[in-house]
């Protein structure tokens, strides 16, 4: 579904990425590891076009998408759940649901009352103020709006983060459940735990090389890559 | 690509009205050669041939500075077109077989902006007569140049009393009326009238309190027992008057002096009437009867108000101010207002000065042009050899409709004489401090 | 834009020869109440054309981030544009009502063209360069209206029922500024209506805070900046439109009403559109009831209410997006 | 040396630090960790004073400086590297460094000296130390990110610090970086008698340089200890590592 | 103590230009001798505000504030006292330095687009009483004629006048700029949160900033009053501000040389251009537009690109080691 071939990306003058290459095959969860400032993020922001790379393609569903603006590519099927807590903070919970909800090409799509199905919680605050939701409350709805979108690959960067261990088990059911719908889910953590329980394919990225990938049992048994690039 | 596309579009498109904005002024000729044609869409067509010889020996170059940018440009325009049509009859018969050509400068204005372009006109065109301008600023920075350089320097519309006054000298003339000439000429016509508690509003810069200190002042000379019961000025280009004269009318005084010119009048007059001031309260104006300002209005002008106004195209009826208002009606197609009159004058002012003097030689100019009368479409008129302003009469009216015009007009026309509604030369000698 | 500041000054300062004070009697009069209700009429009239040409501003600077100095040039070709429409169909209701629709839409129309032409490609730039760009088109379209309608005062009336004055309290308040009074209202409601119940608008209060993130949720963001842009250019051309009538129509409207509305901005809140209510009223009612109070100072009251509310609350009396 | 009592921060409503307890002992190396979100930066930003803490107290050398301006705290002793490289982009590598010296030296007000050639020594000599002398006319906003990350240590050495904040010294840097970097912590705290307070997300490190360290979860002091203290409680293991303690225990064993 | 300051490559450049405007008198008309004398004169307050603007990243709105102040005050002791005319001319860039330090004491506690509008509101509250004291200022009137010393009296003798205090001027402006305090200012501006870790009072420095600017803007007021031997209100108004605003950023705001370059277009363009057409404004517009997309570091900013490139990046030494 998603081939990422060596993509180089910079910050203004600061080299991130060097030749990260990565593929994701459909309904799959993938996970890429690695620590603070490994490269992750901006991995998922070249992606989904809000920095281009310099250098390498990025295929979705078989079409070239680099240099591609965001919202093509969202409307194309990619949903994005930053890492940093970007809710807007002036909409109220419903309001941030309903900017993101566009009509699903195949009839059944995502609404709000789908999306307080999955998250109950959101309904019960749907007319609080982004800026006045908890962190995990905030991480709900930022998966929730993507999901107005309906996508077909959800990227998810960092979900856990900063959560509560009850949060994160909330959360990793509710990813589990997504893919039974068919969802790809292409998902960075710190958290190597949760992470492995979640994914069926991996790649450990740090100082923005790929220096790993394999499955969840491959990674499970190199001592050294985990020791290395995570915090294990 | 397409946004690409679409910006070198635009650009173009810009690049396009800004040639069409240039377009007009395309054929000026470079600043040397002698025959300059005025860089303007009207602008006489001055015979290019060469001028055949004369006693002159060359033609006479005037130097224009005047604001053809922002608010002001309606008064610029204006006197350009009475100067022009001047020229063009000047220009027929010559002086001294010399012609009359001009080089004209926007000012923007500002002073400085003035200056330059004085300078330009003087050290680069090196014109004979300087001309201008709406701004008083500006008037009195040339006015400084002039006397530096002892270039004369005649100011048409501007009407600071110290142009000719307090800061006047030998190079500088003004052919218009001035703030000291309203304010008593408005003093002269409110002192007939029985009102004794005055309000005094108007534009809060020189020209507002400068004549409201002039009408103020000789008012309470013709009629002591006169009280003032407050003072409201607001802030030129003020948009709204309305909450300035309801406050006046709250205070009930038996009339008003209204101190506010170009834009601000306009403003002025609509508030007046949708206040309903205009009917309540008798209301002085100086230029109030300006047709360029009642014209616009239209319906929507207030009657009853009256003002003080140095040129009418429809008062003095005479056979000379038909032909004049003829003359620019039928080159301009609008009749002409007050800056068209005071710059025909100067155009006339220049004339006959040179043609006294007999040479180019700025001195002699000068010394012809002091005391030298011309004849103007509204009569004779004198410039006062004692502090070079020329000596013109004042018209009181009051504004009425009629069913001649779409417009209201003055009526009831009382005409005061120069000579009694200005400063003495004694006044002019303390005023300059000699 | 010229530099014609020497107008514009205030403030009994020091003595010009003219301010007589020591003769002028205060009046206790004009204290009463009537006097007092017909000057918060007409200040809250002018409130309502502050607002609205200052919410538009507020709108692009909070949306899009771009000090739009240009505003005031789209304000003044509303007021040209509405002159022109009236002056075609003469003094009548359906030319002013026809001007009051169509003016505002020939702005936006404007603003469309500047945003998708030349802006679009520079929202990336710094605040300063922004501001560089939208004064070099404030050049550009005042020397346009200058080449299309000339330098020469413009003048329209009022229809004829919105003309002369009801006589309330036993004072005149012209029947213009209660239609004003009126109008400013329902832009505030519509604007209100539009922020809080439209997609679009909610997209654009998200696209406030956070441009990028819009973006990946599918939305196309730029047309959101185009449609915001366009809507502070209509609001400008609204303003100018419908303060046509009270005021003589010239070159250089726009100054005055530019420094004005970026000071009201200002003190509300930079992007903050309940701010610049806020500061319309502190503008508009303020100076009105000042007054009543101080004649001689009320002209200065605009800058000093600036400098008070920053040194009190130094990003605005709203929260401000920037 | 650092001391702080009790020091609580809400940011609407949301509380940042909750009753944080610190203490830095002269001449440590102290390490403070924490799942991400747990108010490690928040807790330095206290200290350095960018933000003022609603209730508690922080104690520099005795003296309360709760409160200060950052500028104030600085000239005090205490300096701070950031997480994010936050240099100065537009000057050149040489001047980052340069402009610390020259504000310590209190010469930033000097108006008619060049300053290119003040405070030279003192400057190539951080330079030097940092492995930065080569880069020095280079536009520090072209540098690497891994390079910035340590010109912002540099920037940090210039005050000449008795007590220098480093906030995730080794995030974005490779393996060799981070071996480099953190040697050059232990020499400049070794040589220098430096003290120092960190925090790290790599437990390696944190556990071969730290002295002293101390562990936050929401906000609050869980425990400080010696490393070995801090390894063996369970309520760290717990709350740090979160549902991963299987794997924890696997890489302690290791 | 100039010693290293100026690049070698500049040397030649500038001994060229600086020989070629001493000549200059010899060779030009005396009008644009007039114009040299006004560039400088503007060049030297669009110079004065790069000082916040560019290099300390102050959104100074309403310089021409201090312009006025320091043509003001000379005029005033020109006009109204019998002081020796040096202190006239001295008294004015002091004045203005005085009230830069008061107007920039109310406004370094804001930031950005708060702190210039805040210093447009109090620069416009001198600009009124300026233009509201008729019997001192001569209100919008303006102070006209206004003796000079007859070294002044002829348009050489102010071309050199005004060439020699700019020369000086640039001299000490560049030596700040280069100075401890030049480099910490720059600091401030871009990243003002650092310079506080490490120890610089960064309102504090911003504040002086304002005051040596106001006081050049304040030269560059004295030596307005030397060539125009006039003042007005509009010296002060904000829209004149703007345009000073505009040369800097036309000219390259990065550069040192940047706004004389921008201050000598607009100047010769507005005379030059106000001679054939009405509409100079908007060829100003036009000019500005094509200027932002086509060169938007300014014209002195692109010329430096291109004469000195940056150093190209080198990769990273340290990282590219594979795992």
């Amino acid at each position: 579904m998603l081939e990422v071939d060596g993509i180089h990306t910079y910050y203004g003058l600061s080299h991130i990425l060097f030749g990260v290459s990565l593929r994701v095959e459909k309904g799959q969860i993938v996970c890429l590891l690695g620590r603070n400032g490994a490269g992750k993020t901006t991995t998922m922001k070249s992606i989904i076009g809000l920095v281009r790379p310099k250098q390498g393609t990025i295929r979705f569903k078989g079409d070239e998408v680099v240099g591609k603006a965001p919202y093509t590519l969202a409307r194309k099927g990619i949903g994005y759940v930053p890492d940093e807590r970007k809710i807007f903070a002036d909409l109220t919970v419903g309001e941030n649901l309903e900017i993101a909800e566009r009509k699903a090409r195949n009839g059944v799509g995502w609404d709000r009352a789908r999306v307080y199905e999955v998250f109950p919680v959101l309904k019960t605050i749907e007319s609080r103020r982004g800026g006045y939701l908890s962190g995990g409350e905030q991480r709900m709805l930022a998966i929730g709006r993507a999901l107005m979108g309906n996508p077909e690959f959800l990227i998810l960067d960092e979900p856990m983060e900063g959560l509560a261990p009850l949060m994160v088990r909330l959360i990793e059911e509710q990813i589990l459940r997504l893919r039974e719908t068919g969802l790809t889910v292409l998902m960075t953590e710190q958290n190597v735990a949760s992470a492995l329980r979640l994914s069926d394919h991996s790649y450990v990225i740090d100082d923005g090389h790929i220096r790993f990938q394999g499955t969840v049992e491959e990674l499970k048994a190199n001592d050294e890559v985990r020791r290395k690039y995570l915090l294990v | 690509m397409k946004g690409k596309l679409l910006t070198l579009s635009v650009l173009v498109l810009i690049v396009g009205m800004l040639l069409a904005a240039c377009a007009p002024a395309a054929p000026a000729t470079t600043p040397t050669s002698v025959p300059a044609t005025p860089p303007s869409k009207s602008a006489v067509p001055t015979p290019a041939a060469s001028v055949p010889a004369t006693s002159l020996g060359r033609n006479i170059k005037v130097g224009i500075v005047d604001t053809y940018s922002g608010p002001p440009a309606a008064f610029g325009n204006e006197a350009l077109k009475g100067f022009e049509l001047a020229l063009k009859e000047i220009n027929k018969t010559g002086v001294l077989g010399a012609k009359i050509e001009y080089a004209k400068r926007d000012e923007k204005f500002a002073p400085d902006v003035a200056l330059s372009m004085a300078k330009e006109l003087v050290l680069q065109e090196k014109v004979d007569v300087l001309v201008g301008t709406i701004n008083s600023a500006s008037s009195l920075a040339i006015s400084g140049y002039a006397k530096e350089q002892k270039v004369p320097f005649i100011v048409w519309t501007a009407k600071s009393e110290k142009i000719t006054g307090a800061n006047g000298h030998r190079y500088v003339f003004s052919t218009s009326e001035n703030t000291a000439m309203a304010g008593k000429a408005g003093a002269q016509g409110l002192a007939k009238k029985p009102y004794v508690k005055y309000w005094i509003a108007g534009d809060d810069y020189e020209y507002g309190h400068a004549l409201a200190e002039s009408a103020w002042n000789n008012l309470k000379k013709l009629k002591p027992d006169v009280q003032l019961l407050g003072q409201t000025w607001w802030k030129t280009g003020e948009p709204d008057l309305a909450p300035f004269l309801t406050q006046i009318m709250a205070a009930k005084p038996d009339a008003v002096i209204l101190a506010t010119g170009g834009a601000g009048m306009t403003n002025a007059l609509k508030a007046a009437k949708s206040t309903g001031m205009s009917d309540r309260i008798p209301i002085w104006i100086h230029t109030a009867t300006d047709y360029s300002v009642l014209k616009p209005l239209g319906a929507n002008a207030p009657e009853g108000v009256m003002g003080t106004m140095d040129y009418h195209f429809y008062y003095p009826d005479t056979p000379d101010n038909k032909a004049f208002v003829k003359a620019f009606q039928d080159a301009y197609g609008t009749p002409p207002g007050f800056p068209a009159y005071h710059a025909y004058n100067t155009a006339y002012f220049i004339a006959d000065a040179f043609k006294k003097a007999g040479s180019l030689d700025k001195e002699k100019f000068i010394d012809a042009l002091e005391g030298l009368k011309i004849k103007s479409p509204t009569g004779e008129v004198e410039m006062r050899a004692c502090d070079h302003q020329a000596v013109l009469p004042m018209y009181l009216g009051v504004t009425k409709k009629t069913s001649q015009y779409d417009f209201p007009i003055a009526t009831d026309i009382v005409a005061l004489q120069g000579k009694d509604i200005m400063p003495s030369c004694d006044d002019i000698k303390k005023a300059r401090g000699q | 834009m010229g530099r014609n500041g020497e107008c514009g000054v205030f403030l009994a300062f020091s003595a010009h020869p003219s301010l007589l004070i020591r003769e002028s009697q205060r009046m206790e009069l004009t204290l009463n109440l009537d006097a007092l209700s017909s000057q918060l009429v007409i200040g809250l009239s002018r409130t309502m054309i502050l607002f609205i040409v200052s919410a538009g501003l507020s709108f692009v600077l909070g949306v899009l981030r771009v000090p739009n100095v240009a505003h005031g040039s789209l304000y003044m070709i509303g007021a040209f544009t509405a002159y022109t429409i009236m002056a075609a169909l003469g003094n009548n209701l359906a030319g002013f009502w026809l001007a009051l629709l169509l003016a505002p839409l020939v702005v936006a129309l404007v603003g469309l063209i500047v945003e998708r032409g030349l802006l679009s490609h520079l929202y990336q730039r710094e605040h300063l360069m922004l501001i560089l760009f939208t004064f070099a088109i404030g050049l550009i379209l005042n020397d346009l209206v200058k080449f299309a309608w000339g330098a020469e005062y413009r003048s329209v009336m009022p229809p004829e029922i919105l003309e002369g004055s009801l006589t309330l309290f036993g004072l005149a308040i012209p029947r213009y500024n209660l239609f004003l009074l009126v109008s400013g209202p329902i832009v505030a409601v519509g604007l209100w209506l539009f922020a809080t119940k439209t997609k679009i608008g909610k997209i654009s209060r998200a696209a406030a805070v956070d441009r990028d993130m819009v973006g990946v949720l599918g939305i196309n963001v730029s047309w959101v900046f185009a449609a915001s842009f366009v809507i502070g250019c209509y609001l400008a051309g609204l303003g100018g439109a419908l303060v046509a009538p009270t005021l003589s129509i010239t070159l250089g409207m726009d100054h005055t009403v530019i420094i004005e509305t970026f000071l009201i901005v200002t003190i509300g809140g930079l992007g903050n559109i309940w701010g610049a209510m806020i500061g319309s009223l502190i503008f508009g009612v303020g100076q009105s009831m000042g007054l009543l109070i101080l004649p001689q100072y009320a002209v200065v009251f605009p800058y000093a209410a600036v400098v008070i509310v920053l040194l009190l609350r130094p990003t605005g009396l709203l929260k401000s997006v920037w | 040396m650092l001391r702080v009592e009790a020091a609580e921060k809400s940011f609407d409503g949301f509380k940042a630090v909750n009753r944080a307890n610190l203490v830095v002992e002269e001449g440590a190396i102290v390490a403070v960790i924490g799942p991400n979100g747990a108010g490690k930066t928040t807790l330095f930003n206290l200290i350095a004073g960018i933000h003022k803490p609603d209730t508690g107290k922080i104690l520099f050398q005795g003296e309360n400086i709760c409160g200060l301006a950052p500028y104030d705290i600085c000239r005090r002793g205490i300096a701070r590297a950031f997480q994010i490289a936050n240099i100065f982009h537009r000057l050149t590598v040489f001047e980052n460094v340069q402009v610390s010296v020259l504000s310590q030296q209190r010469k930033s007000g000097v108006l008619f000296r060049p300053a290119q050639n003040l405070a030279v020594e003192e400057t190539n000599s951080i330079l030097a130390s940092t492995g930065l002398l080569n880069k020095a006319r280079r536009v520090a906003g072209t540098l690497s990110h891994g390079d910035q990350r340590i010109l912002e240590m540099a920037i940090a050495l210039g005050s000449q610090p008795r007590l220098l904040i480093l906030d995730e010294p080794t995030a974005g840097m490779s393996p060799e970086e981070t071996t480099v970097t953190m040697e050059l912590v232990k020499h400049l705290s070794q040589a220098r008698g430096l003290t120092i307070l960190f925090c790290e997300h790599d437990m390696d490190i944190v556990f071969s340089v730290a002295q002293s360290i101390m562990v936050m979860q929401h906000g609050q002091t869980i425990i400080q200890g010696e490393p070995e203290e801090v390894r063996q409680n369970e309520q760290v293991q717990e709350a740090y590592l979160g549902g991963a303690l299987s794997l924890s225990k696997e890489t302690s064993d290791a | 103590m100039f010693k290293g300051i100026v690049g070698s490559r500049w040397r030649l450049p500038i001994a060229a230009v600086s020989a070629a405007l001493i000549f200059a008198p010899l060779i030009i008309p005396v009008f644009w001798i007039y114009i040299l004398t006004l560039i400088f004169v503007t060049a030297l307050l669009a110079i004065s505000l790069n000082l916040v603007l560019g290099y300390g990243g102050i959104y100074q709105f309403h310089h021409a504030v201090f312009y006025g102040i320091g043509a003001y005050t000379t005029a005033l002791i020109l006009t109204k006292t019998s002081l020796p005319m040096w202190v006239g001319f001295g008294a004015g860039p002091l004045v203005a330095a005085a009230s830069g330090l008061i107007i920039g004491w109310f406004c370094v506690r804001l930031t950005k687009l708060y702190f210039g509008m805040l210093q447009i509101s109090l620069g416009s509250l001198v600009w009124i009483i300026v233009s509201r004291a008729y019997s001192i200022t001569g209100g919008d009137n303006g102070i006209h004629d206004i003796p000079v010393p007859t070294l002044l009296g002829s348009s050489n003798g102010v071309y050199y006048f005004t060439l020699i205090i700019f020369m000086v001027s640039l001299v000490v402006m560049y030596l700040i700029v280069k100075s401890p305090f030049g480099c910490t200012l720059q600091a401030t501006r871009d990243n003002p949160q650092r310079c506080e870790a490490v120890g610089i009072n960064v309102r504090r420095h911003q504040l002086a900033a304002i005051g040596i600017a106001a006081f050049f803007a304040g030269v560059a007021g004295v030596l307005f009053v030397g060539l125009e031997r006039s003042v007005f209100p509009g010296l002060l108004f904000w829209v004149f501000s703007l345009e000073v605003f505009v040369m800097c950023l036309l000219g390259g705001w990065f550069t040192f040389a940047g706004p004389i370059v921008g201050a000598a277009v607009v100047v010769a363009l507005r005379t030059s251009v106000s001679i054939y057409t009405d509409y100079w404004t908007l060829v100003l517009g036009v000019i500005l537009i094509l200027l932002i997309f086509f060169l938007p570091e300014g014209v002195m900013g692109f010329l430096l690109k291109r004469l000195e490139p940056r150093p190209i990046e080198e990769g990273r030494p340290l990282a590219d080691v594979a795992g």
